[in-house]
């Protein structure tokens, strides 16, 4: 396990890994669950045993909607969204690893796409 | 020139061995006020203690050092030696040579010297000792028990076994606390009325237990042995001499919508009632805020029909003024407002429940009387989930810190119970973990899971969403499965945290007992003096000192009335007479030192003082309530003056110490 | 403490106890047989909060070359608060030492429970050698007192 | 100000309300300023002043004062006497219904032997004048800037409001930062151990033992002195070597720790000029580091730092570590 | 009374009729919103890394500009705009690190110190107009009509920074739809997320989300659903088969002042 990874981590997204007492709430919560193959409890945990490239190698950062329910509901206010989105940005971070890039762009537009979309997506997936 | 007798033991060899004995007593021979310096074998025998008190008796010392083992070993004995020799026993003083120098040091020469150091420090202490004597104070023989649960009945009925007058203050119309409203009780399941009730009967029997229920405490003074104490008679517009609880008035009573708080507001009384059928005092109560009566003077049955004209609209709170030897908490907890968790949707449908709203639902005495029924529809639920940890083990933002203890195993109760009734339904519990210590626990519970068929499912609930079909959406994560699941459920039972009683601060604050940060009261010792609160003559029953069953309630209720009526059995109190003490011509009355007390020992008065010009001055000084000073020493540092010492510890003593070491 | 050239430099330490928890913690060192220097002299105190800064400066006008001060651990107090006040007077005190120039290394602080003998033994040991090393305290000692 | 607060105060004499005025009046030398009780209108014509001379904080000599039982007494207060004030009523030394306090602004006072160092000599009186004293002399006014003269403790001023009065004379000022306050302390905190200790022996080696420090410090008010008293085991005469001074100097220093309300009067009356005020603050920039914030004499309800405590503390080891960073 | 206004983005090309529905009905309720002058998009999602900086100097400066107008407050209508601003503002109170951070970025404009505050048109309305005064203001009230209140995750969550109501169980929407006239209808996927930006980069798992929350509004019988959110409102309708109405709270609030026509 890679500790630097895990170290940027905790700091980057300021979560509280440690106070995790596996009670799987913001997996309970998590609208999206079922989209990914990491679960919102297990990113608070393999981040804590520093199992964090295989996150990065997950599409699952990606399926987080960032809507704050797991840490709205957390009862030790871990915060597991904010633990995957310093996982995504350590990706998209690095060089040539924007999950969205402007160019796919077009393709999904249609009239009625508010610009609001776009910038966050953009944001959430690219730097 | 005062005359100090110095006395080496050997220890046999277990300092003779390491420490030139001789050496020593030679030694501290030739230190000035030393009349006479000896070694023995053993000290602390009897032959030994001879010696000691022969040398007293002979030399007619001042003082005496021992240079043996630990004082916390034999400091006593010698103590009790001196007396008995006629010499005042805190003019005796240990200089430990064996735990601090025989048997931490190889080198004879280096232990006996540091022996000899030791010796000295001792002496120059005895030099400044002064002859104590432990204060005595007169021990009031009856007890006040605050709070009538089932910790309280314990206490109180140990207490008035053991011959001494108790009186209970509860307030409630009734005593029984929370076990009153418990329907069946785990491990062994036997219903709680059947087990409570003949004890409340038993405190209303006992001739030295008086029950003041429907009273709170109202101001405390005093200390140990000697506590005065204000109660609240609350008014109740009902004579309890009089009313003989036939309970006529509760059926005529023209206000029939009344939330019952027994019921937790899941039915009706009157404004007139008796809080449930096995009530203690079995009196009626008129509730000011809905008797017609009480409101705009209109109505006035009750009054009409009661045959002993017990109703009495006029009734005002009184107070009453008892003395007290001992103070009892025991005033339990209330489980936690459910509502912040709104995930759980208690506040949007009705049959989103707390585990003692269940309690009600399936007991015989409850709303449905005793049938399984969900509140929104009055029917059958086949599906029940249970979800554990409402409020507990999280950070402090969330919620309670701590394990709330018995939700675990009530879960399991209320899973079993409801499976053998009704066997047709399917039970969910989500747990964290099944915390299940005590005898007979984990068994219980794996005879939920087991034989009753209970689903316990490792993971939390995120969301409890109510449908328009009646049902709940109960989404959740059942981690072994690392899936989420949703489950349709007709009655979703919350275990929530459980906390103290509001009451319990305030009272805390009257009685100057610690608590801690959740306002549970802190024991004086966590796991050597667990019954007792640090403020001496104040003790603790039941969950006002932490989460607690049943069996653990009822036999800490039954350890805090043995020390009880340890205290009470006492006719005087001799407290420690190394105590703080001011000198009042020092004193500037800043305060410093009342406010680091940790027992509240410390008053102020103003006194009068004869000026060397004949004028009179009046000064605010601290006095030290010996009685209650346990002798930390705290105010001593605290006093910018030096007013304030200690006896037996004194500044001067300690410097001497430094002053004979360091040389 | 005397130093010639010629012999090792032996501090003078003086240990302040309180009764319930460190005095104990010694006489469990000294059950245990765990030995510790000999130039550590302990006076017993009811509390660590019955420690006067007083005694300190004392200590060292008469010749100490080290202070240590042992008491429950926060929270174990036997009289539930005392050391809570000790520490904080004693880190004001140690940080106004420091500031007059005296050797931090010269006081020190250490919660030692009933039950901790091995922990008693190891901390004097390493605070003789600090001491021992930070060599005879001339900064605060009274001349007066030298013998 | 001086007419105004002469004038108000012979209004409260002569209706009643107080029975003494105390203030302040001069001495030999226009500099030398010591506070004074008046009690008819006559006297304060005459003798009462109030310039950039009076530094003396008054609220001590309220303790004699306000235990007296002839009715009230008037006195005037500058911030730092209102702090001052406020703690001793905190720690019960006063009687406050015996006090009827005036808050009176305070621009800075002026330092004599600083004016003296500017190369003025026979200072016959101060008035202020914007940003400027002019000092008149035996030989002529002079006029130096306010700053080049003000008191140590009066630049490093921590507040211009008063915790406490009856009522104000001009206007109600404010805190003020505490930066420059604790830039002494931060600049010896900054020297070696080395450095600190030859600093502090060559200053406390100064010391006389006049204990005029301790007379004057409105903190210190014990009815003995703890170095007075035998019981103590360090009452102590005059002492033979430096280390009875960093004793002596170390405990009052601690004693008034959490109490002091930094106005400075021990280091303005010490003869030797011994910077006793980097001693008190020390422990005050301690107690906010440490214990959060914390202003003997506020009385807004935070207990005093010796007093109290929480069970999340530093522990003592902190001063070591701080002193590794 | 006038307070700066922060449209964001999108209400000045694919939402239109929230801003102009916006500013008309506050307008004829006394409350001016004054456009900030100039300013840059929010960003639409606040990163919550610590080292995030510089994406949040826009909101930053949209905060510093607004204390030139009014009471120094920010006003917006956007939930995504209203998100990040109050949580970038929030963090100047919580973390020191970032004031400084921040304020070394903006060397040359004035400093900021998180001294602003962020308000929605909603809680003007609750707290300024106040929800009685609104109802005696409606000409056209909705009678009969129930409405779905959908907040989405950007007015509530975090509450810990945006402390807009009670994130499990709000109120002020609905308060709200009361105040017009009509029934609000409370069902449980009101707090719960469409999808959001998911639906650029995988439109079928934003459809399956805005589809959930249709169906439990549906369920409760809603006639039309509200929101104050552009992205939402996009999800909720061009996203889901399901054909129930969704609507600007504002274009819902105007109808009901009797503005925009008939």
């Amino acid at each position: 396990m890679n500790h630097d990874f895990k170290d940027r981590i905790v700091r980057m997204s300021g979560a509280a890994v440690e106070k995790c007492m596996r009670c799987g709430k913001c997996s309970a919560t998590c609208p999206n669950y079922g989209e990914m193959e990491y679960h919102p409890h297990q990113f608070v945990y393999m981040v804590e045993r520093g199992e964090v490239e295989r996150l990065m190698a997950s599409p699952s950062i990606y399926a987080c909607l960032t809507c704050f329910a797991c840490v709205e509901r957390c009862p030790r206010g871990v915060e597991p969204a904010k633990v995957i989105e310093a996982v995504r940005l350590e990706v998209i971070r690095q060089k040539g690893q924007n999950y969205l890039k402007p160019d796919d762009i077009p393709a999904t537009l249609d009239d009625d796409l508010p610009q609001q979309a776009l910038v966050t997506a953009l944001r959430k997936f690219a730097k | 020139m005062q005359k100090i007798g110095v006395f080496v033991c050997h220890c046999g060899t277990n300092i003779a061995a390491t420490v030139d004995v001789k050496a020593v007593a030679e030694a501290l021979g030739r230190e000035p006020s030393v009349a006479v310096s000896t070694d023995y074998p053993y000290m602390c025998s009897e032959s030994g203690q001879n010696l000691i008190k022969d040398a007293i008796r002979e030399h007619a010392l001042d003082g005496v050092v021992i240079c043996s083992c630990s004082p916390r070993m034999h400091e006593n004995t010698f103590r009790k030696a001196a007396a008995q020799a006629g010499l005042n026993p805190y003019m005796v003083e240990i200089a430990n040579i064996r735990e601090q120098c025989s048997w931490i040091h190889k080198d004879k020469e280096e232990a006996t010297e540091k022996a000899i150091i030791l010796g000295r420090a001792a002496i120059a202490k005895v030099l400044l000792n002064a002859p104590l004597t432990a204060g005595e104070s007169p021990v009031t023989k009856r007890a006040l028990v605050i709070g009538g649960g089932i910790a309280g009945i314990q206490t109180a009925l140990d207490i008035a076994e053991a011959g001494f007058p108790v009186d209970i203050v509860e307030k409630e119309p009734t005593i029984g606390g929370k076990m009153a409203q418990l329907d069946k009780t785990f491990p062994t399941l036997d219903c709680a009325a059947c087990i409570l009730t003949p004890k409340m009967v038993d405190c209303a029997q006992n001739e030295n237990i008086r029950i003041l229920s429907f009273s709170e405490v109202e101001a405390v003074s005093g200390f140990v042995g000697n506590f005065t104490v204000k109660i609240r008679r609350k008014a109740r517009y009902v004579d309890e001499t009089k009313c003989t609880g036939c309970g006529l008035c509760t059926e005529k009573c023209p206000v029939k919508k009344v939330p019952n708080e027994f019921n937790l507001g899941m039915d009706q009384r009157r404004a007139v009632y008796i809080p449930f059928a096995q009530a203690v005092p079995k009196v009626a109560r008129i509730d000011p805020d809905w008797c017609n009566m009480l409101k705009n003077g209109k109505c006035g049955l009750c009054s009409k029909i009661c045959t002993v004209g017990a109703i009495d609209y006029k009734q005002q709170d009184t107070i009453l003024e008892e003395q007290y030897g001992a103070i009892v908490a025991a005033t339990g907890y209330e489980p936690i407002k459910v509502d912040r968790y709104d995930e759980y949707a208690y506040t949007q449908s009705k049959d989103v429940i707390t585990s003692l709203e269940f309690e009600r639902l399936t007991n015989a005495a409850g709303p449905t009387s005793g049938t399984l029924l969900r509140p929104s529809d009055g029917r059958h639920p086949h599906t029940i989930v249970f979800i554990q940890c409402v409020g507990s083990r999280c950070t402090p933002e969330k919620g309670k810190t701590y394990c709330s203890k018995i939700c675990c195993m009530y879960t399991a109760k209320h899973a079993m119970l409801t499976r053998e009734k009704y066997p047709d339904t399917d039970v969910y519990v989500f747990y964290i973990d099944v915390r299940t210590p005590g005898k007979n626990f984990d068994e219980f519970y794996r005879r939920a899971a087991e034989e009753y068929g209970v689903h316990y499912i490792k993971g939390a609930v995120g969301k409890v969403a109510p449908r328009a079909d009646g049902t709940l959406d109960v989404q959740g994560s059942d981690l072994l499965m690392n899936e989420q699941l949703h489950i349709r459920a007709d009655l979703v039972v919350l275990a929530a945290a459980i906390e103290p009683s509001k009451t319990a601060r305030p009272l805390a604050t009257m009685l100057t007992a610690s608590m801690d940060t959740n306002d549970f009261f802190t024991e004086a010792h966590p796991k050597l003096r667990p019954v007792e609160s640090p403020t001496a003559g104040i003790f603790l029953s039941g969950a006002c000192q932490g989460p607690k069953d049943i069996p653990e309630t009822v036999s800490q209720a039954s350890a805090c009335a043995a020390k009880v009526i340890g205290l009470l059995a006492k006719d005087k109190l001799t407290g420690n007479p190394c105590v703080a003490h001011s000198d009042e011509w020092m004193c500037n009355g800043c305060s410093n030192c009342a406010s680091v007390c940790p027992y509240g020992a410390i008053t102020y008065e103003d006194r009068d003082f004869r000026m060397p010009d004949r004028t009179t001055k009046t000064r605010r000084v601290a006095i030290v309530n010996p009685a209650v000073c346990q002798g930390c020493g705290a105010c001593t540092v605290a006093c910018p003056s030096g007013a304030m010492d200690l006896y037996g510890f004194s500044n001067s003593q300690i410097m001497a110490e430094v002053d004979a070491i360091c040389k | 403490m005397q130093v010639n050239e010629n012999e090792t430099f032996v501090p003078t330490i003086v240990a302040f106890c309180c009764n319930w928890c460190s005095y104990a913690g010694a006489d469990l060192s000294g059950t245990n047989r765990l030995q510790y220097p000999s130039n550590i002299k302990i006076i017993r105190v009811p509390c660590s909060c019955r420690v006067n800064p007083m005694f300190i400066l004392r200590a060292f006008q008469r010749g100490a070359d080290g202070v240590i001060l042992c008491g429950c651990h926060p929270g174990d107090c036997h009289y539930t608060t005392g050391n809570y006040y000790a520490r904080r007077r004693m880190t004001l005190l140690f940080s106004m030492l420091d500031y007059l120039g005296i050797e931090r290394g010269r006081t020190r602080v250490e919660w030692v429970s009933a039950a901790e003998g091995q922990k008693f033994a190891e901390t004097m040991k390493s605070f003789a050698a600090e001491i021992a090393a930070l060599g005879p305290n001339r900064r605060l000692e009274d001349l007066r007192c030298r013998k | 100000m001086q007419e105004m607060m002469k004038k108000r105060a012979k209004t409260l004499l002569a209706d009643g309300t107080v029975s003494r005025v105390i203030g302040w009046r001069r001495g030999e030398f226009s500099y030398d300023v010591t506070p004074a009780v008046f009690e008819t209108a006559e006297e304060i014509d005459r003798d009462f002043v109030f310039d950039a001379f009076c530094g003396a904080n008054v609220s001590k000599y309220l303790i004699r004062e306000s235990a007296k039982e002839d009715g009230r007494i008037l006195a005037f207060l500058k911030p730092c006497d209102a702090f001052s004030f406020n703690q001793l009523l905190a720690e019960h030394r006063v009687r406050r219904e015996n006090v009827y306090l005036i808050g009176i602004p305070c621009a800075g006072k002026a330092d004599i032997d600083r004016i003296k160092k500017a190369g003025i000599d026979g200072v016959t009186g101060i008035a202020e004048d914007g940003e400027d004293f002019v000092v008149s002399t035996v030989y002529g006014d002079e006029r130096v800037k306010q700053a080049d003269v003000l008191a140590e403790r009066c630049l490093a001023c921590k507040s211009k409001r008063h915790p406490v009065y009856d009522e104000l004379l001009g206007e109600e000022g404010e805190d003020l930062p505490d930066d420059v306050r604790f830039a002494g302390v931060a600049k010896l905190e900054a020297m070696t151990a080395e450095e600190r200790f030859d600093f502090w022996r060559s200053e406390l080696s100064k010391c006389i033992r006049c204990n005029a420090c301790r007379n004057v410090c409105p903190a210190c008010t014990c009815e003995n002195c703890v170095f007075d008293n035998p019981a103590s085991g360090i009452s102590q005469k005059a002492a033979a070597d430096p280390f009875e001074e960093n004793m002596y100097h170390i405990i009052r220093a601690f004693h008034v720790a959490g109490r002091c309300t930094d106005c400075g009067e021990c280091s303005r009356v010490c003869p030797e000029h011994i910077p006793l005020h980097l001693l008190n603050r020390k422990f005050i920039k301690d107690i906010d580091e440490l214990y959060g914030t914390y202003r003997a004499g506020e009385d807004d309800g935070t207990k005093n730092p010796l007093t109290s405590y929480t069970e999340g503390d530093a522990e003592a080891s902190v001063v070591r570590e701080r002193g590794r960073a | 009374m006038k307070i700066a206004y922060y449209p964001g983005c999108t209400l000045k090309n694919r939402a239109r009729e929230l801003d102009r529905t916006a500013r008309e009905s506050a307008a004829l309720l006394g409350i001016e919103l004054e456009e900030i002058p100039v300013w840059q998009c929010c960003g639409g999602a606040y990163t919550s890394a610590k080292d995030e900086i510089a994406t949040k100097l826009s909101s930053v400066r949209a905060l510093a500009a607004g204390r030139q107008i009014g009471d120094g407050r920010v006003a917006t209508v956007c939930s995504a705009c209203y998100n990040v601003l109050k949580q970038t503002n929030h963090e100047f109170a919580v973390n020191p690190d970032f004031d400084f951070k921040v304020n070394n970025y903006l060397k040359g404009d004035p400093e900021y110190h998180g001294e602003g505050e962020v308000v929605h048109l909603l809680e003007l309305l609750r707290d300024e107009v106040g929800f009685e005064e609104l109802a005696r203001r409606v000409t056209k009230p909705l009678k009969g009509k129930r409405i779905a209140a959908y907040y989405g995750c950007l007015l509530l969550r975090p509450s810990s920074a945006l402390a807009f109501d009670d994130p499990e169980n709000p109120k002020i929407m609905e308060d709200f739809i009361r105040a017009l006239g009509a029934e609000p209808v409370l069902y449980p996927m009101r707090n719960e997320c469409c999808g959001g930006y998911l639906t650029l980069s995988d439109r079928e798992t934003a459809k399956r989300r805005s589809t959930a929350v249709k169906e439990s509004a549906r369920e409760m019988g809603a006639d039309f659903m509200i929101t104050a959110c552009p992205l939402c409102l996009y999800n909720l309708t061009k996203n889901t088969d399901d054909p129930i109405p969704v609507r600007y709270f504002t274009e819902v609030l105007a109808d009901a002042l009797g503005l925009g026509g008939e």
